[in-house]
């Protein structure tokens, strides 16, 4: 079995940043991501999980390098001032390189 | 009028449904651990709008369309006018800016569906009777004001060249096709069809726990809006009064045109919570994405934390009592 | 009859369950964010088997077991011989691979809770008497055809020397300790025991709101359905007609089944539904984990896209208009 | 009066809300996936609780305060007095540390609102009638006990020189602001503001399908309790019989004390079962803040595994026959 | 304070797939996992969290280096082709390493 | 665009040291964090998410790399022996630094 390097991007934000987040997926090439709503804490307030409108969500979505700098490079650009959001980028391994 | 206003205020404060309100309003001030999680509130919510759209289809069906269209009219008329004038006020006066205006002025020519539940059920308990067709007005006064106000902050914010019809295409598709309107407009539609037939076999589940689901519903609304009340001191003085004397204004130009078009004094009182109510879930969902410069901060905290606890609590018996002294029922 | 015919799938367009459902589905294909969350979604599931369950068990006990006893043995024959047929015309007509014939053919022989409840409502909304305790068949049909369906598709994959004995031991202890079945066999003999006296005591949450809360859960299932109307494609005209044609088959063999079994009107329908009806929540469980060779899209789309929307607009009325002619009511 | 004793205990065995507390057990026992996801527990703990606190409040704005005061405050000297002679038989007959003897004795002197409410509806189903404001007892007992026992614990614990005030006001805030408290005193004040004009209002959902629900939330409190049946081994003989010994004994004493308080026979009967359940939920998280070192495996077995089941199958029966006894009531 | 180095094995899957899943671990003998629901889009379509039974989840593992790579493995062979499923690899540390 | 290495820390525990740990990111001065439940099995053993009180939280915080090791160090310290629970570090990488 061999382990292939892989990127694995987090992205926290609020729920109504949804949609344009999974466009931006789409458009960078991601070939899928997982998303799950979270409470959260941060500079623009804290966000209880009650009202899917106010809530926070997770996305976490696993690509090789090059899309995954590509996101970020985007996210910065297009998102960070307009949502409450925060990103992160990991390095990963997976088996089936060809799948991400 | 004044002790009757008074006592109005006092039996709206000892229902059941305010007394909830303001024991969530307790639960958050005491930081109590107590708290609705996301699914129980959409749950409550879609019950909650479904029985009352489904209520209001089942009305217009009996009441006949012929008799709704007049006073509809003039409630999307209303909503359309709300943020003209609301949008210079906050501006020139609040001297707030121009985009903050604008989202402002959208969360108060919209409305409130959960204002306007709690205003039938505050007439209920008076045994007041109303047209049950008032749901229309609910369902299309969500919209026009939502669609006015992002063009007046797209108008605001404009760069050069730049075309905004995309996001309001965006904001069309959120006012129109967002969970609430759907499922209002959906449920409408459906009584509307189904009729009383539909209506005695559902009763037992969208009529007679309405009242206590609502009370309970008011529980999470309290803890919502006093979450927000930290935020009060940041909005200001203006915001507080604009939350409260808008309102006012509304309520009354609401029950004025309502009396108009005809409708009971009840319905009447209707039109006026319509009108006085701010919207506090699809406005701001709209907005954040259509005007993503304005504030969720103002706009939130005027239409969550002022001018729905002040249409709750003081606001339903004021609007009653106003339509009551115009239909001169009160000497 | 064909007058009839329409008018009874006309009524029954019209009625709130189906109109619920319909709504279901434009929110999926316009897009809207409506959603039910996980947790909505289990408990009205929870709520509407225990409820028909606790309801079935009470009428068995006020019946008696020597009542129940030949229709039910009736229906677990139906469940037995339908993937028996349903195979070969898979295999041979629909050129579909074994195990994928096998799987769907185990879908086909079980039962939909959801399709069965939606019938009971269908017969009250008519005033149309059914025996109660039909829930016992309910029951009884869901399992067999699943292990049957398993065991033919295992042997259509069997390499040689293989043993299929553990998988089938995880499929029979999904299929008979499975949420649905416990919840459903539970509450039946706890209305067994409890009787009449437990009956009054919990009417006012099993019996009240029940029809309400079905429409508010084909609502949700409207738009679970429309979610894979995009997969209507993969599957191929064969498909599509299999699962409508079928349904036609096996509720009118159901129908003669309950008349010959000496059930009433209402029940030899309900009957017939339950054999139309494909089961999309224990079938696909239980074989995604045994035949995971098998291809949902084929067996989900079949059953929840095809046969289960199909069942609830149209089969619902054109299986009582076939019982009423079997049973002599209609010249 | 055995035979009486086993009829009534029969009787209860085969109530709806009985038997799906069994379902549940078994649910669990044979590992069935049937589960009730977070959001739907607290769905239905914030109904059961909020409606038997709306309905105590009622009853008490009706019978006055001054008929509750005195039993009330026998109530809460109960709960007081129960640690106190719990803590030195845990310590020296069951030879358990001194902190899990402290801990175990605030579960016990501390009540179970489950079993309260499930008290409720067994005299209901006899048609026994109860002063309904034996709800405020609930109220005031479920805090004095966890303070006393985490008090005992922090002696037993306390290094020399360290203050045990900040762990205290904890407790306190947990005791007095936690999520139960603040729904049940506060569905209590609403109910008393309220009066007879909020329950007519409300009563389609806080009264007619309140049996029902307490039914299906006792299939959830069968799974939770049957998780931990696995523990019981690792308790002991002792606790096992502590566990059922305890509640035989303090129901007996809540019987008396009501019946010299003036309560009546269902009234009486509702006082013992307090004094004989054990908490589940308030108890262990004040606890397990307060007194880490305590070792939730014994506490929480005690209250949930042995305790719980024990006194809604067996319990409420008894403590019933008991109260007749003293009553009078049987020959 | 000294830091370990672990495994953090994330398998994102089908629902369905969960009781083979757990039982892989105790098999290559993990001391416990954390699991959780979520949405997800990939190959196998979209899972809308609404029916469990339709639904995904994330299970978290942390292991030592060794039977995280045969839990890899294990996945690769039996369940990839099987199930609706992604999991990956990280580095992450932890103080306690004779507790994983 | 430049990426800055940052820490993760993921704390999972039983949902009643909530409190207590959200005090201890205070403290040590984290700028925000994200929270949701989670079922689990561990030592002490398994969670399952019904009852909140007896349930399990996952807690995500990002943090430069020395309040990090504080917030490690202080959780052996006080929280391992009190409550059911593990922490783990990994790194990641971020583009705004200044904001953790
Ligand atoms: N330092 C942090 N660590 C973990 N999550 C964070 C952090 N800061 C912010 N978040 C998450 O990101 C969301 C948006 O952050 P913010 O824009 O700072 O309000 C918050 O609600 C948190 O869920
Ligand atoms: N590139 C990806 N990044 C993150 N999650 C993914 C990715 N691809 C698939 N998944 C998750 O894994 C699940 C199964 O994937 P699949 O087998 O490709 O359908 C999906 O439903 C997603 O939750
Ligand atoms: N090896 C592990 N991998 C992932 N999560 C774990 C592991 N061990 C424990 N946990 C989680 O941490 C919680 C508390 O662990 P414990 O104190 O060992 O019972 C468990 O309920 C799990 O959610
Ligand atoms: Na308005
Ligand atoms: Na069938
Ligand atoms: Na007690």
């Amino acid at each position: 079995m061999i382990l292939h390097p892989m990127k694995l991007v987090t992205i926290i934000c609020e729920a109504l940043a949804r949609s344009h987040v999974t466009a931006l997926l789409d458009e960078v090439g991601a070939h899928g991501y997982t998303l799950f709503s979270v409470e959260g804490v941060g500079a623009q307030g804290s966000r209880v999980a009650d009202i899917e409108e106010f809530a926070n969500i997770q996305i976490e979505v696993v690509l090789t390098s090059e899309p995954a700098l590509q996101l970020m490079t985007r996210l910065e650009r297009d998102f960070f001032s307009r949502f409450a959001m925060i990103a992160y980028l990991s390095d990963i391994q997976v088996i089936r390189s060809q799948k991400f | 009028m004044t002790t009757d206003l008074v006592q109005a205020i006092q039996a709206n404060l000892l229902s059941p449904a305010v007394l909830f309100f303001l024991l969530g309003v307790f639960a958050t001030l005491s930081k109590s651990d107590l708290k609705f999680p996301e699914p129980l509130y959409l749950g409550l919510t879609i019950y909650l709008l479904t029985a009352i759209g489904f209520k209001g289809g089942v009305a217009i069906a009996s009441a006949g369309i012929a008799t709704v269209w007049l006073p509809a009219l003039m409630a999307i008329v209303l909503g359309t006018l709300i943020p003209l004038w609301s949008y210079p006020i906050l501006r020139f006066i609040g001297r707030l800016s121009p985009v903050d205006s604008a989202a402002i002025a959208a969360h108060y020519g919209s409305v409130s569906a959960v204002t306007f539940i709690a205003a039938t059920n505050f007439l209920q308990s008076l045994n007041q009777p109303y047209e049950e067709y008032a749901t229309a007005f609910l369902a299309v006064m969500e919209s026009p004001a939502i669609i006015i106000g992002i063009v007046l902050g797209k108008l605001a914010t404009q760069k050069p060249g730049e075309s905004f019809l995309p996001t309001l295409k965006v904001a069309l598709h959120e006012a129109c096709l967002g969970r609430s309107v759907v499922l209002l407009v959906g449920a409408m539609l459906i009584g509307f069809l189904s009729g009383k037939r539909g209506y005695d076999a559902t009763s037992g589940f969208f009529v007679a726990p309405f009242q206590g689901v609502l009370a309970l519903f008011l529980l999470e609304m309290g803890m919502v809006a006093a979450r927000r009340f930290g935020d009060l001191r940041k909005v200001g003085l203006f915001l507080v009064a604009f939350g409260m004397l808008m309102p006012l204004l509304h309520g009354s130009l609401g029950v004025i045109l309502g009396h108009a078009a005809g409708l009971s004094l009840g319905g009447a009182t209707l039109l006026g919570v319509l009108a006085a109510s701010a919207s506090y879930i699809a406005a701001p969902a709209a907005v954040r994405l259509s005007l993503p410069e304005a504030s969720p901060t103002l706009y939130l905290t005027a239409a969550l934390a002022i001018t729905f606890p002040f249409n709750i609590t003081v606001g339903l018996p004021v609007y009653f009592e106003i339509a009551k002294w115009l239909f001169g029922e009160t000497p």
